[in-house]
């Protein structure tokens, strides 16, 4: 929009490879700018984390009701791609930490590799993350294409948890009830986890994009930071996902 | 003024309790069950919101009259800002006024939550839309009617085959969701002999304004009488098309009109020599089609497991199953369908 | 069109001159489809919730005329389900929640605090698309079927019923995220845009108002989002956390509805409260009364409000100890709310009180309010509520705090900062027609359900027994009164639009900053950025001649 | 700018060796039955986790005082809605124990679950 002749203030580049950055018009100086973006993106975040507790509430209730069900539930996690993954997660978090660190310090090529880095560090999240779908498809404990078929009343049964009741049986071999009520809300919180990865890796790339032009450095690096943030927040959920879901206490 | 719509024969349900009698203060109908404290509590918190309203008003009302501004530069007559003993005073006074509510509706909730030892043990199961009765020691149930005895606790477990419910009577004030997968318990204890109504509560659906049960209070003498068990066996159709009205008519229709269900005109026909007989119907058996002859096998096992032969054109899982419903009133059922054959 | 200029309107000259406002400064669709000007899109929203707040009406109008008859004088009883459905979700998601903050919060806060538009302009439009893409999806909604489950969403019955529930899901969905990011806008502006000199306690009341509402919109909304995420799943995978036939529970559904819906009543009534509380003080010209007890009772309900959601399922299955601690702090929210009311009053006595109409609107506020909110208190009560829950007592209690309160709010505050945003003054006598015609056609309608309520009369009932007919026909001429007096202010308003009738620059007499602003704002709201030096609310500094306060 | 904190590459490798040490003794513990006692140690596990990422990663520890409390008001809001949610679901058993005479189920009753179609 036009501002009407305003002038704004406007921070200059440290250097030629990078760009100068003006202030939004509404903005008395830089520092409002900065903090207003940053106190939003908190509030932002506050909201994202009572999303996903909803479906933590809904965890542990179901925790609370069927003790046994999700203790075997979580036994037919591999507790092993989790830990693999929760790693890959934390390395990626300290990449994009590094990252916003490198902005902070004008170091545009740094800052760059780390986020390349911390996108790669998605795409492995991602793949062993298809993986341990995948499994669970070939043993037929969630049958991904069956996932639109509906509730049969005669029997009870979803199609797309078809051979959960044999896996969940307890020491005298009678199913657990409500197995798939376990995998549901397994699938449903990684699969909005995924999600929430899959929009940050695009965040990271789009950062990548303005830094290769030169937009960021010490005296700006708002959208580095926000991404950042953005980022550690779902390396947080996956630190709770990760013991509750495969490790099932 | 309104008695025609009173008298409105084609009205909500076709036979509910008498109007009830309103109690003293216009405000609630006449308690019928010994929770009191309800109405001592209502008509408490009546008056003292009747008190804060009229000091409110009052106050707005002489302020806009005495202090309305004649000139348009007219200043306020004052200016103060704060009053601190004012302030403080109306917040602890309603403080201390809904602890006293807050008390005394705890407890009296507490005497609703508490069942009796000595209750009778009803069971109400709540379907869409309608209600079923089973009493103590007894086999029979009844269909949108129930009794009860004076100055009998009755309890009740609460069941749900489908969705929320609630069982709410207004003149025993008393109500509670009825949850499918979760038996809820309820009581009273009825003091007044006569009809009341049991609406349903909690929104389930199309005809949830007409999921309504009579529940007759009756005297110990007449309650020994099983009067749900009343089963004129020398007329079972009559019978059959009470069980119709409570279970069934909003599904089925009998004038021929399809509806969620098939209707029932016309399951048995009278052929050319004037006697009875099934009709035929296409149905989905597993589904393939078939054709079948109409009996009291074929109708019996549609109550039991309705989609074993499915009715062509009509869904799946449409249908509550009534694998509970007694045999003669099965054969009831059968007797009031057979009556709305038509000759050739 | 200059018949009646105000004697005192010293600046009618000045203003012919035409100077660039937010609304002529440019034109053509894009400036105002691609507009970052909070003011813009403050009135984009107004024009929206007006709208869904007439489909809204219309739909009630349609419910109230079926229920003539106790057999139901219109339609079916699917037909009635999905209007009542229709009512609710149109008036709780597209209309109270986002009515209050989505206009009259974007058009005035900035303006109240001195800024020259809101912290995050590009999130502001983002958030009003987001409220037509809910719109949107909850009319497509209508056409895929409809949806006939209560704007509550009950499961499992909105798993079973065969119609458009995710489409409402996706709705809901998108209309939480379009409310949260207004509040998560606010909170931003009220902490970094304050102009110079204004401390927090120099803050007007709406502020403070609009500050707790974006606390709790941030803070409440994401469960929603959440739980028709689920319930959307549930429909369409079936993954069983709310179905009862799957080993789900619908009671934790109804927890999970009610932690948001329940801050959400104060999503709807703290932006009223805020209203009231600048309109009593401004037409009475007088200081608020307790101005920092109504400020901190604001944030104590906020906070309260999360404690007590649990009231709207007593008779639900809820352990006999959640319902303790559940009816013990609900009478807490009667408390700052009383103090409210209180402090109004008070600020009324011995003022100046100007009978004009956004003051006739608060005294009719002030008024209903009171019933609205002591009828509140008799369902605190445990036992009481057993009694009336579900019953048309409940639907009396909340149309009194919603559509008599909030609505009567918004028309108060709309008529209020009228001639601010627009720069003209409706036809004052109609006005005051209307309001009245407003007052007695609401009352006439719900008066007449707390006595059926009371009685007995179940909601959401498409038929009923006979006995409760007499009030169900005086409640439905209630409603047509109050459909004439709202069809009557629609017309002066939109009227005085092309009468063009000026207004003064401060029409009323306020000391806030919004008045300190040339009418209609410009773009950038002032021409020198305003500094405060004075305490709220102080109309010893207005020049009662002028009505102007002098310019620092 | 003095508002901006730059924190050492070091610091950072540390929180992550950190981190990576917390979630091999998340497993550990795991394999440990602990009783009634395993929630609350896997939680308080990844409660340490979480603070880590929040102070260093996210720089909570140096940010302002506001977005402190956002950030963590949340937290508290969402545990409102698990002891509550909690509290009813736990003292419901109580209810039945102590309150509502058990129902002297009739045997002709038929228990939902056994019927058709459940």
């Amino acid at each position: 929009m036009s501002h009407d002749g305003h002038h704004s203030v406007v921070i200059p580049a440290p250097g030629p490879e990078f760009q100068a950055h003006t202030v939004a018009h509404h903005f008395d100086t830089p520092v409002q700018e900065f903090q207003s973006a940053k106190l939003g993106f908190w509030l932002f975040l506050a909201t994202e984390i009572l999303l996903f507790g909803g479906l933590f509430a809904a965890y542990f209730y179901f925790h609370e009701v069927y003790p046994e069900t999700f203790r075997l539930g979580g036994q037919q996690l591999s507790w092993k791609l989790g830990a693999l993954n929760t790693s890959v997660l934390l390395l990626s978090s300290w990449t994009m930490a590094m990252g916003v660190r490198c902005a902070q310090t004008s170091q545009k090529s740094k800052l760059l590799m780390y986020c390349g880095l911390t996108v790669l560090g998605a795409a492995i999240f991602m793949v062993i993350k298809f993986i341990e779908y995948k499994a669970k498809n070939d043993h037929g404990l969630v049958v991904f294409s069956e996932l639109f078929s509906p509730y049969n009343e005669a029997t009870g049964q979803l199609a797309w948890f078809k051979d959960y009741h044999n896996a969940m049986v307890d020491k005298a071999g009678v199913p657990l009830p409500h197995g798939h009520l376990f995998f549901a809300i397994y699938l449903t919180m990684t699969a909005i986890h995924g999600l929430h990865v899959v929009i940050g890796a695009g965040l990271i790339l789009w950062v990548m994009k303005g830094a290769a032009k030169g937009r960021f450095h010490a005296g700006y690096y708002l959208p580095v930071d926000l991404v950042g943030l953005y980022w550690h927040l779902v390396d947080l959920i996956w630190i709770f996902l990760f013991p509750l879901l495969y490790l099932v206490p | 003024m309104f008695a025609h719509l009173i008298q409105d024969p084609k009205n909500y349900v076709e036979n509910p309790a008498r109007p009830p009698e309103v109690d003293a203060y216009g405000q609630l109908t006449k308690l019928a069950s010994t929770f009191s404290d309800v109405d001592g509590l209502f008509y408490f918190t009546y008056a003292v919101c009747v008190f804060f309203f009229v000091i409110i008003t009052g106050v707005l009302l002489y302020s806009v009259v005495v202090y309305r501004r004649k000139t348009f530069d007219q200043p306020a007559l004052s200016n103060v800002t704060h009053n601190t003993p004012l302030e403080v005073v109306w917040t602890v006074i309603p403080l201390i006024i809904v602890m006293v509510m807050f008390a005394w509706g705890f407890r009296g909730s507490l005497d609703m939550m508490t069942v009796p030892a000595d209750a009778r043990w009803y069971k109400a199961s709540a379907k869409q839309w309608n209600w079923t009765f089973n009493y103590p020691n007894s086999a029979a149930q009844s269909f949108g009617e129930l009794w009860l005895e004076k100055d009998k606790n009755a309890a009740f477990v609460l069941e749900s085959s489908d969705v929320l419910h609630a069982f709410y009577m207004p003149e025993m004030r008393v109500k509670r969701d009825v949850i499918p997968g979760r038996n809820q318990t309820i009581w009273f204890n009825p003091t007044k002999l006569g009809e009341f109504h049991l609406f349903c509560a909690e929104y389930c659906g199309n005809d949830h304004s007409k999921m309504y049960a009579k529940v007759h209070v009756v005297t110990a003498e007449e309650y020994a009488t099983k009067p749900w068990d009343k089963w004129d066996d020398a007329n079972p159709a009559k019978g059959g098309e009470a069980v119709y009205k409570a279970l069934c008519s909003s599904c089925h229709s009998v004038n021929g009109t399809p509806l969620v269900g098939p209707s029932w005109k016309g399951l048995f026909v009278k052929d050319a020599s004037g006697a009875l007989v099934g009709a035929q119907r296409e149905v989905l058996v597993n589904g393939a089609k078939q054709t079948i002859t109409v009996d009291q096998a074929y109708i019996t096992e549609s109550i039991k497991s309705p989609d074993a032969k499915k009715s062509v054109g009509f869904e799946k899982n449409n249908m509550t199953a009534f694998p509970a419903l007694e045999d003669k009133k099965i054969l009831g059922v059968i007797e009031y369908m057979k009556t709305l054959a038509e000759g050739k | 069109m200059t018949t009646n200029v105000p004697a005192v309107d010293v600046h009618g000259a000045a203003a012919e001159a035409r100077p660039k406002n937010f609304i002529n400064w440019s034109s053509g669709f894009m400036s105002w489809a691609g507009t970052l000007d909070h003011k813009r899109i403050g009135l984009m929203y107004l024009v929206g919730v007006s709208i869904a707040f007439l489909c809204g009406g219309l739909f009630a109008l349609l419910v109230r005329l079926h229920l003539w008859e106790p057999n139901g004088a219109l339609f079916s009883n699917a037909q009635y389900n999905q209007i009542f459905t229709l009512h609710g979700a149109f008036m709780v998601f597209i209309f109270v929640i986002p009515a209050i903050p989505g206009s009259l919060g974007n058009i005035i806060l900035p303006l109240m605090l001195g800024a020259k538009d809101v912290a995050l302009p590009r999130l502001n439009l983002l958030s009003f698309y987001l409220w037509l893409t809910g719109a949107v999806l909850a009319t497509l909604a209508i056409v895929l079927g409809g949806f006939d489950t209560g704007w509550t969403f009950y499961t499992p019955y909105s798993l079973y019923t065969n119609q458009a529930v995710v489409t409402i899901g996706l709705a809901v969905f998108v209309l939480g995220f379009s409310s949260i990011f207004t509040g998560l806008n606010f909170i931003v502006t009220t902490h970094k845009l304050r102009a110079p000199g204004m401390t927090w306690f120099r803050m007007p009341l709406f502020v403070w108002a609009l500050y707790a509402t974006s606390l709790l919109q941030v803070l409440a909304t994401p469960v929603l989002g959440i739980t028709v995420l689920l319930v959307a799943f549930e429909r369409l995978y079936h993954i069983g956390i709310f179905d009862p036939r799957l080993g789900g529970d619908p009671v934790l559904f109804e927890h999970f509805f009610w932690f948001y819906s329940h801050p959400a009543v104060y999503i709807m009534v703290l932006p009223a409260f805020g209203i009231i509380s600048e309109l009593v003080s401004v037409h009475s010209r007088k200081p608020l009364f307790g101005y920092k007890l109504i400020a901190f009772s604001s944030l104590a309900i906020a906070i309260i409000s999360f404690l007590v959601w649990g009231h709207h399922m007593f008779t639900s299955g809820q352990s006999t100890y959640a319902m303790f601690a559940f009816s013990f702090l609900t009478f807490f929210v009667a408390i700052p709310t009383a103090i409210k009311e209180f402090s109004w009053v008070a600020t009324v006595w011995k003022g100046s009180i100007a009978l004009n109409s956004p003051m006739l609107y608060t005294l009719a506020f002030l008024v209903i309010f009171a019933i609205g909110g002591l009828t509140g208190v008799i369902l605190g009560a445990l036992n009481v509520d057993i009694h009336l829950h579900d019953t048309y007592f409940v639907v009396a209690h909340f149309h009194y705090v919603m559509m008599g309160s909030i609505a009567l709010a918004f028309f108060a505050g709309v008529h209020h900062w009228w001639p601010k945003m627009f720069g003209v003054i409706y036809n004052e006598t109609l006005a005051k027609i209307a309001c009245g015609i407003i007052f007695i056609g609401f009352n006439t309608t719900f008066i007449p359900q707390f006595i059926m309520g009371s009685r007995g009369m179940p909601r959401r009932y498409a038929t009923y027994v006979p006995e409760y007919a007499p009030f169900h026909q005086a409640s439905t001429i209630g409603v047509i009164i109050l459909a004439v007096g709202i069809a009557l202010m629609v017309y002066y308003l939109v009227a005085s639009l092309f009468q063009r009738k000026k207004a003064m620059e401060n029409q009323w007499g306020g000391v806030t900053l919004e008045w300190l602003a040339p009418t209609p704002p410009p773009l950038e709201n002032f021409n020198e950025p305003p500094v405060v030096t004075n305490e709220v609310y102080d109309y010893s500094t207005l020049d009662l001649q002028t009505m102007r306060t002098p310019v620092k | 700018m003095g508002h901006h904190h730059v924190s050492s590459s070091a610091m950072f490798f540390n929180v992550l060796v950190a981190l990576l040490i917390l979630t091999g003794i998340t497993v550990g513990t795991s394999r440990i039955d602990f009783g009634a006692a395993n929630m609350m140690i896997a939680m308080a596990i990844a409660s340490v986790k979480a603070s880590l990422v929040m102070a260093f990663f996210m720089h909570l520890k140096w940010d302002t005082a506001i977005n402190k409390i956002i950030f963590l008001s949340s937290f508290l809001f969402l545990s409102l809605l698990f002891i509550f949610t909690f509290a009813d679901h736990a003292t419901r058993r109580m209810d039945t124990q102590w309150h509502v005479t058990k129902a002297p189920v009739d045997k002709q009753w038929v228990h939902p679950s056994q019927l058709v179609g459940k």
